[in-house]
C-alpha cells in the first residue's frame, strides 16, 4: 500500500533523513515515535510531498514517484492517494467547518455541492460536531478544530492517513478523545501513518512501530516488541525518560 | 515553466503599454496639426477659459487669426502647466507654446522665436496710494516686494536685475501668488510693492478698488510665441502671418478689444525707462 | 472680494463638473495599479531572475521620488524613448499619460502591500490545502487569496486615498480635474477668494474620501465574520 | 533622450545640492513634531477621552483625506488671516506676518504628519501585549511609568518600519514646500530652470537627489531597526 525506501533529505548541509525504508500494508497502522529531532515529522511530511525528498522512492497505491525526477502532475497524484491531520489543525480560516470539508470534495474531487455537502456532515457527525458545521475556525476550540480536521481528512477518502502529532497541541484533558477518534478509525480498516508522542496509544493502536532517531530507523517491529521490550539502547534510554517525564512535570 | 511565467508579465506589460490607438498627425482633410500648449496659469486678459473649458481671451483670437491665414494646417490647443508646457516643447511633445512669453537670451538658446511679437506686456510696480518713492526696481532694493512665482517672465526679469545689480531686490518666492493676496499686502502696509503686469492690476482694480497706484513702468515687455527649435518654416511662416495681421489693423483691433489700449501704436508713447533687456 | 451664496453655489457647480474625471483617473488608475501590483508582487515572491532585480529598482525609484518627475518622464520621456525606435505616442490623450503615472506610481505600494500580505497567510494554509488534493492555482484562489485579501484590504483602502490626491497632479499637464478647475477659476478672478476657494476643495477631497473609506469599511464587516480569526 | 543637455544638469547639481538641508530641516521637524503631537493623540484615541477623542478623528480624517498642496495653502494664506482678524476683534497689534513661510510650512508638515503618525503609533501600542502593563503594575509601577518604560519602549520597535516609511514620504512631500516659497531641493531647480526654460534636466537632476536621500535614510532606518530589535533576538535564542 505504502513503501518508502531508501529516502534521503538534506537541509543545505544537515542530512536529516538518512535512508529510510519502510512499508505498510493495507488496512495496517503505522506509528512513528522518537525524541524531538529525529526526523519522524520530516518523513511524514515526505511521503505527502509537502517536504520535497532529497533522493529515494515513494509508491503510495500504486502511484510510484523517484524523488530525483518527478513531475508536478505526479505529485499531484501523489498527494490525491493521503491526506494528512495536521498537528495545529490547519483549518482554512476563510471556511466554514462545513466548508472546510466539502472544499476538497468540490475542488479536488469534482463533487457536487450537495453531494459533498452530505458526505461532509456524516463526517462530522462521525467525529461529533454535526451542530457546530456553520462555525468558523476561530469560534472553535482546538479539540473542535482537530476533530474537523480530521473529519476533512477522512471525507477525501485517502488510501492512506497521516496524522502529525495530532494531540500536541492540544489540552490534555482533550486529548483522550481524540485519540478515541483515531482509534474508532483505525478498526474501520484505514491504512493510517501517525506520528504522536503518545506511546500508550501507539501501543494499543498499531500493526507496527517505527523508532527513530538522528535521522535513522533504529528500530521497527511489533508495538510489543519495539515499546515494551526494545532490543536497542538507543531505543531504551528513549522509553525510559518518556516514563520518567511525569515526574519532572509535577 | 518559468518562461511562461515570464511571457505572461511581458504580455501583461504590453497590454498596458498599447492601450489606445494614436491619432494621426494630419486631420481628415489633409491638413497638418500644430500642437498649441496653452498655460494652464490663466491670466485674462491675455487668456482665460471659457464656460466650456476653452480657452480663449487675447492670445486665442491672434492663434485663430493666423490659423485662417495658414490653410495648410490646423491648430489644436492644448492645456498644461507652463513649465510642462515648455518641457513639452523641448521635447518634441509640442509643436509652439503660447503664454505672454519674454524672450531672454538663455531662452532663445532652447526655444525658437519669431522675430516679431504679436502683444506687449507692461510691467510695473504697484504701490500705496500714498507712496511716492519707488518708480523703479532700484528704488525696491531696500524694500519689501511682494511674493513673486518662481517661474514665468516676471520673475526672470527680477532675476536678471538680481544678477547685473548689487544689492540685489530681495525676493519671496510662491508658487502661483495670489494678486488679490499681494495687492492687499500693499495696501495694508505688509509689503510695499508688488511687481505686476499693468493690465492685471488694472483689471483686478475694476473688481476690487483699492488704495493703491502703479508707482513706475519697469519694462514694456514683448512677448512671444515659442517654436520648437527645428520648426523654422512654421515659424517663419507665422512670424509673416503676424507681420500683416499688426499691418493690416487685425491685432491692434484685438489690443483695443481685450485691452483697451493698441499697444502697438502707443509703443513710443509710453515712457520706457527702468530696467530693460539687452 | 466677498461671495454671495450664488456665487459659491456656481462655483461649486463648476468644480463638481469636473468631478467624474477625477473619479474616472481614480477608478482607472486603481484597477491598473491592481494588476501590476499583483505581478511585481508575483515576481518578488517567486524571486523569478532579471525581473526581480529590474522589480526592486523600479520599486525604490518610484517609492523615493516625487510623483511630478515621474509623471514628466511619463509624459515627456516615454514618448520621446519610443520615438527612437520608430514609435509615435505623442498624439495618445492625456489620460493615458496621466493613468499610466497613477497606475506605475500606486502599483508600486500596492505590490508591497499584497507580497506582505500574501506571505502573512502562512505556509500551513497552503498545505492543508495540498493534503485535500488541491493544486497551487485552486490553493490560491479558494484559500489563500480570499484569506490575503482581507489583510491587504485597509491598506488598498490608505493608498486610494493617497491615489485621489495625487490625481490632482493631472493639471500639472493639463486635465481639468476638481483642482484644475479650482486653479483656473482661480486664474479667471486673479487670485480673489483664494483662501475661501481652497478651503472648499478641501471639504470637497475630504467628502469623497470618507465615502472611500465607507466603501472600505463595508466591504470589511460583509468579510468580518468569516476572518476574525485570522488576527489571532 | 534627445534634448537634454547633461552638461547643463552636471554642472546645476551642486546649486539644487544646496536645497538639500531644506528639505531635511521640513522632513525631521515635521518627523519629531508629528511623532509627539501623534503620540498624545493615540492616547486620546487608545484612553477613549470624551470630546478629544471625537476631535482626534476628526483631525485625523480631514488632514488624511485632503491633498497636502490645498492644506499648505490654507495654511498660508488662512494664518495671517486668522492673525488680522484677531486684531481686528481684540484690537492686538500682532504682525500677521511674524510667521515667516518656512514657519508656516514647519507648521503645516507637522501637522499634516502628526495626521499620519496617531495612526502609527496607536496601532503600534496596541499591538503590544496587554499582560505587559499589567506586569509593569505588578511589580509596583504606575501606569505612567509603565507606558514610559515597558509599553513604549516596545511599541516603538513594532512601530519602526512605518515610522520609516513615513519618513520617506516625508522627504518626497517636502517638495511641496516650495509652492509657499521654500528654497528646497525642487525649489531650487524649479528657479534655475526658469531663465533657459530646462526645467527636464533639472527636474532630472532634483529627482536623483531624492533617490540618493532616500536610499541613505533607508539604510540608516535598517541600521536603527536591526539595533532596536535586539532584544527580540536574544529572547528568541534563550526559549
Amino acid at each position: 500500500m505504502l513503501t518508502v525506501s531508501n529516502l534521503h533529505k538534506y537541509y543545505g548541509d544537515t542530512h536529516v533523513l538518512k535512508g529510510i525504508d519502510i512499508e505498510v500494508k493495507q488496512g495496517e497502522v503505522l506509528s512513528i515515535v522518537g525524541p524531538s529531532g529525529s526526523g519522524k515529522t520530516t518523513l511524514l511530511r515526505c511521503m505527502n510531498y509537502l517536504e520535497k525528498p532529497s533522493s529515494g522512492q515513494l509508491s503510495i497505491n500504486k502511484v510510484d514517484i523517484d524523488a530525483k525526477h518527478v513531475s508536478k502532475k505526479q505529485i499531484h497524484t501523489l498527494r490525491q492517494q493521503s491526506s494528512m491531520v495536521f498537528q495545529q489543525y490547519n483549518l482554512f480560516k476563510n471556511k466554514t467547518a462545513l466548508e472546510n470539508i466539502t472544499e476538497g470534495l468540490m475542488i479536488a474531487k469534482k463533487m457536487p455541492k450537495s453531494e459533498a455537502e452530505e458526505v461532509a456532515e456524516s463526517f462530522l457527525k462521525q467525529v461529533g460536531l454535526s451542530e457546530r458545521k456553520q462555525a468558523y475556525p476561530n469560534e472553535l476550540s482546538g479539540g473542535q478544530q482537530q476533530r474537523v480536521g480530521i473529519a476533512r481528512a477522512m471525507a477525501m477518502n485517502p488510501a492512506v492517513l497521516l496524522f502529525d502529532e495530532p494531540t500536541s497541541a492540544l489540552d490534555p484533558e482533550i486529548v483522550g478523545d481524540i485519540l478515541a477518534i483515531i482509534k474508532d478509525i483505525a478498526k474501520q480498516g484505514m491504512t493510517m501513518v501517525i506520528v504522536t508522542h503518545e506511546i500508550e496509544f501507539a501501543r494499543s493502536v498499531s500493526d507496527q512501530v517505527v523508532f527513530m532517531d538522528q535521522g535513522e530507523v533504529v528500530e521497527k517491529g511489533k508495538p510489543a516488541d519495539v515499546l515494551v521490550h526494545p532490543s536497542h539502547e538507543r531505543t531504551k534510554r528513549f522509553l525510559k525518560r518518556i516514563h520518567q517525564e511525569p515526574d519532572f512535570i509535577i | 515553466m518559468k518562461a511562461i511565467r515570464i511571457l505572461f508579465v511581458m504580455v501583461v506589460l504590453s497590454v498596458l503599454m498599447s492601450g489606445c490607438s494614436g491619432v494621426q498627425g494630419t486631420a481628415n482633410d489633409g491638413k497638418e496639426i500644430i500642437q498649441v500648449a496653452v498655460s494652464a496659469e490663466v491670466n485674462p486678459p491675455f487668456l482665460r477659459n471659457d464656460e466650456n473649458n476653452e480657452p480663449t481671451g487675447y492670445d486665442i483670437e491672434y492663434l485663430k487669426a493666423v490659423d485662417e491665414r495658414l490653410p495648410q494646417y490646423e491648430f489644436k490647443y492644448v492645456w498644461g502647466e507652463e513649465e510642462s508646457n515648455l518641457i513639452g516643447v523641448g521635447a518634441g511633445k509640442f509643436d509652439m507654446a503660447i503664454n505672454w512669453f519674454f524672450s531672454n537670451p538663455e531662452r532663445e538658446e532652447k526655444f525658437l522665436y519669431p522675430e516679431t511679437p504679436y502683444g506687449y506686456s507692461m510691467t510695473g510696480l504697484i504701490v500705496h496710494k500714498d507712496t511716492n518713492n519707488i518708480e523703479s526696481l532700484d528704488d525696491m532694493t531696500d524694500k519689501e516686494l511682494a511674493p513673486v512665482s518662481a517661474s514665468g517672465g516676471l520673475r526672470s526679469i527680477l532675476n536678471a536685475y538680481n544678477e547685473q545689480n548689487d544689492p540685489p531686490i530681495p525676493l519671496t518666492t510662491v508658487d502661483n501668488p495670489s494678486n488679490e493676496n499681494n495687492l492687499k499686502r500693499v495696501e495694508s502696509g505688509r509689503s510695499d510693492a508688488v511687481f505686476l503686469n499693468i493690465t492685471t492690476f488694472e483689471a483686478i482694480q475694476k473688481n476690487l478698488q483699492l488704495d493703491l497706484k502703479v508707482g513706475g513702468i519697469v519694462s514694456k515687455e514683448p512677448v512671444y510665441v515659442v517654436f520648437q527649435p527645428d520648426h523654422e518654416e512654421l515659424a517663419e511662416e507665422i512670424n509673416h502671418v503676424t507681420e500683416e495681421l499688426i499691418e493690416d489693423g487685425t491685432l491692434p483691433e484685438l489690443a483695443e478689444k481685450w485691452f483697451g489700449v493698441n499697444f502697438f501704436d502707443d509703443l513710443e508713447d509710453i515712457s520706457v525707462e527702468g530696467f530693460q533687456y539687452e | 472680494m466677498t461671495f454671495g451664496l450664488s456665487d459659491w453655489i456656481n462655483i461649486l457647480g463648476q468644480v463638481l463638473d469636473r468631478l467624474p474625471l477625477t473619479l474616472a483617473m481614480l477608478v482607472v488608475s486603481l484597477i491598473f495599479a491592481m494588476l501590476i501590483g499583483i505581478v511585481i508582487a508575483f515576481i518578488r515572491i517567486e524571486k523569478i531572475p532579471v525581473l526581480h532585480q529590474l522589480a526592486t529598482v523600479y520599486l525604490s525609484f518610484t517609492r523615493s521620488t516625487p510623483l511630478i518627475v515621474q509623471l514628466f518622464l511619463v509624459y515627456f520621456g516615454i514618448p520621446q524613448l519610443l520615438l527612437t525606435f520608430g514609435i509615435d505616442i505623442n498624439h495618445w490623450s492625456r489620460f493615458v499619460f496621466v493613468v499610466i503615472t497613477f497606475s506605475l506610481h500606486t502599483g508600486a505600494y500596492l505590490s508591497e502591500v499584497f507580497r506582505s500580505s500574501y506571505l502573512s497567510v502562512g505556509k500551513e494554509q497552503l498545505e492543508a490545502a495540498y493534503s485535500v488534493g488541491m493544486t497551487y492555482p485552486q490553493a490560491l484562489r479558494r484559500i489563500l487569496i480570499p484569506q490575503a485579501f482581507r489583510v491587504a484590504l485597509p491598506n488598498v483602502g490608505n493608498h486610494t486615498i493617497e491615489l485621489l490626491k495625487d490625481t490632482a497632479l493631472a493639471f500639472t499637464i493639463g486635465i481639468i480635474d476638481i483642482m484644475g478647475q479650482v486653479k483656473l477659476i482661480l486664474g479667471n478672478n486673479y487670485g480673489v477668494g483664494m483662501f475661501q476657494i481652497y478651503v472648499a476643495i478641501a471639504v470637497v477631497y475630504w467628502i469623497i474620501c470618507i465615502l472611500i473609506e465607507l466603501v472600505i469599511l463595508w466591504i470589511e464587516r460583509s468579510q468580518r465574520k468569516k476572518h476574525a480569526g485570522i488576527s489571532n | 533622450m534627445a534634448g537634454i543637455d547633461l552638461q547643463f544638469a552636471l554642472e546645476q547639481v551642486p546649486k539644487i545640492l544646496q536645497g538639500v538641508p531644506y528639505t531635511l530641516l521640513v522632513t525631521i521637524v515635521a518627523m519629531i513634531v508629528g511623532l509627539v503631537i501623534g503620540t498624545i493623540l493615540a492616547f486620546f484615541r487608545i484612553y477613549r477621552v470624551p470630546v478629544l477623542h471625537q476631535l482626534t478623528v476628526l483631525f485625523v480624517s480631514f488632514f488624511r483625506g485632503t491633498p497636502l498642496i490645498v492644506q499648505l495653502f490654507v495654511f498660508f494664506y488662512g494664518l495671517p488671516m486668522l492673525i488680522l482678524s484677531l486684531n481686528d476683534t481684540f484690537q492686538w497689534g500682532l504682525n500677521p506676518d511674524i510667521m515667516s513661510p518656512l514657519v508656516i510650512a514647519l507648521i503645516a508638515y507637522s501637522i499634516n504628519s502628526a495626521s499620519y503618525l496617531t495612526e502609527v503609533v496607536r496601532s503600534a501600542i496596541q499591538s503590544v501585549d496587554k499582560g505587559q502593563l499589567e506586569a509593569a503594575k505588578a511589580v509596583g509601577m504606575t501606569t505612567f511609568q509603565g507606558m514610559y518604560r515597558i509599553i513604549l519602549p516596545q511599541a516603538f520597535v513594532t512601530a519602526l518600519p512605518n515610522l520609516g516609511n513615513h519618513f520617506i514620504m516625508l522627504i518626497k512631500a517636502s517638495a511641496l514646500a516650495f509652492t509657499i516659497g521654500i528654497m528646497d531641493v525642487l525649489g531650487i531647480s524649479r528657479v534655475i530652470a526658469n531663465d533657459g526654460y530646462r526645467f527636464l534636466e533639472t527636474y532630472l537632476v532634483a529627482a536623483l537627489i531624492y533617490w540618493l536621500l532616500s536610499i541613505i535614510f533607508e539604510i540608516i532606518l535598517a541600521r536603527i531597526e536591526k539595533r532596536a530589535r535586539t532584544f527580540e533576538g536574544r529572547a528568541s535564542n534563550t526559549a
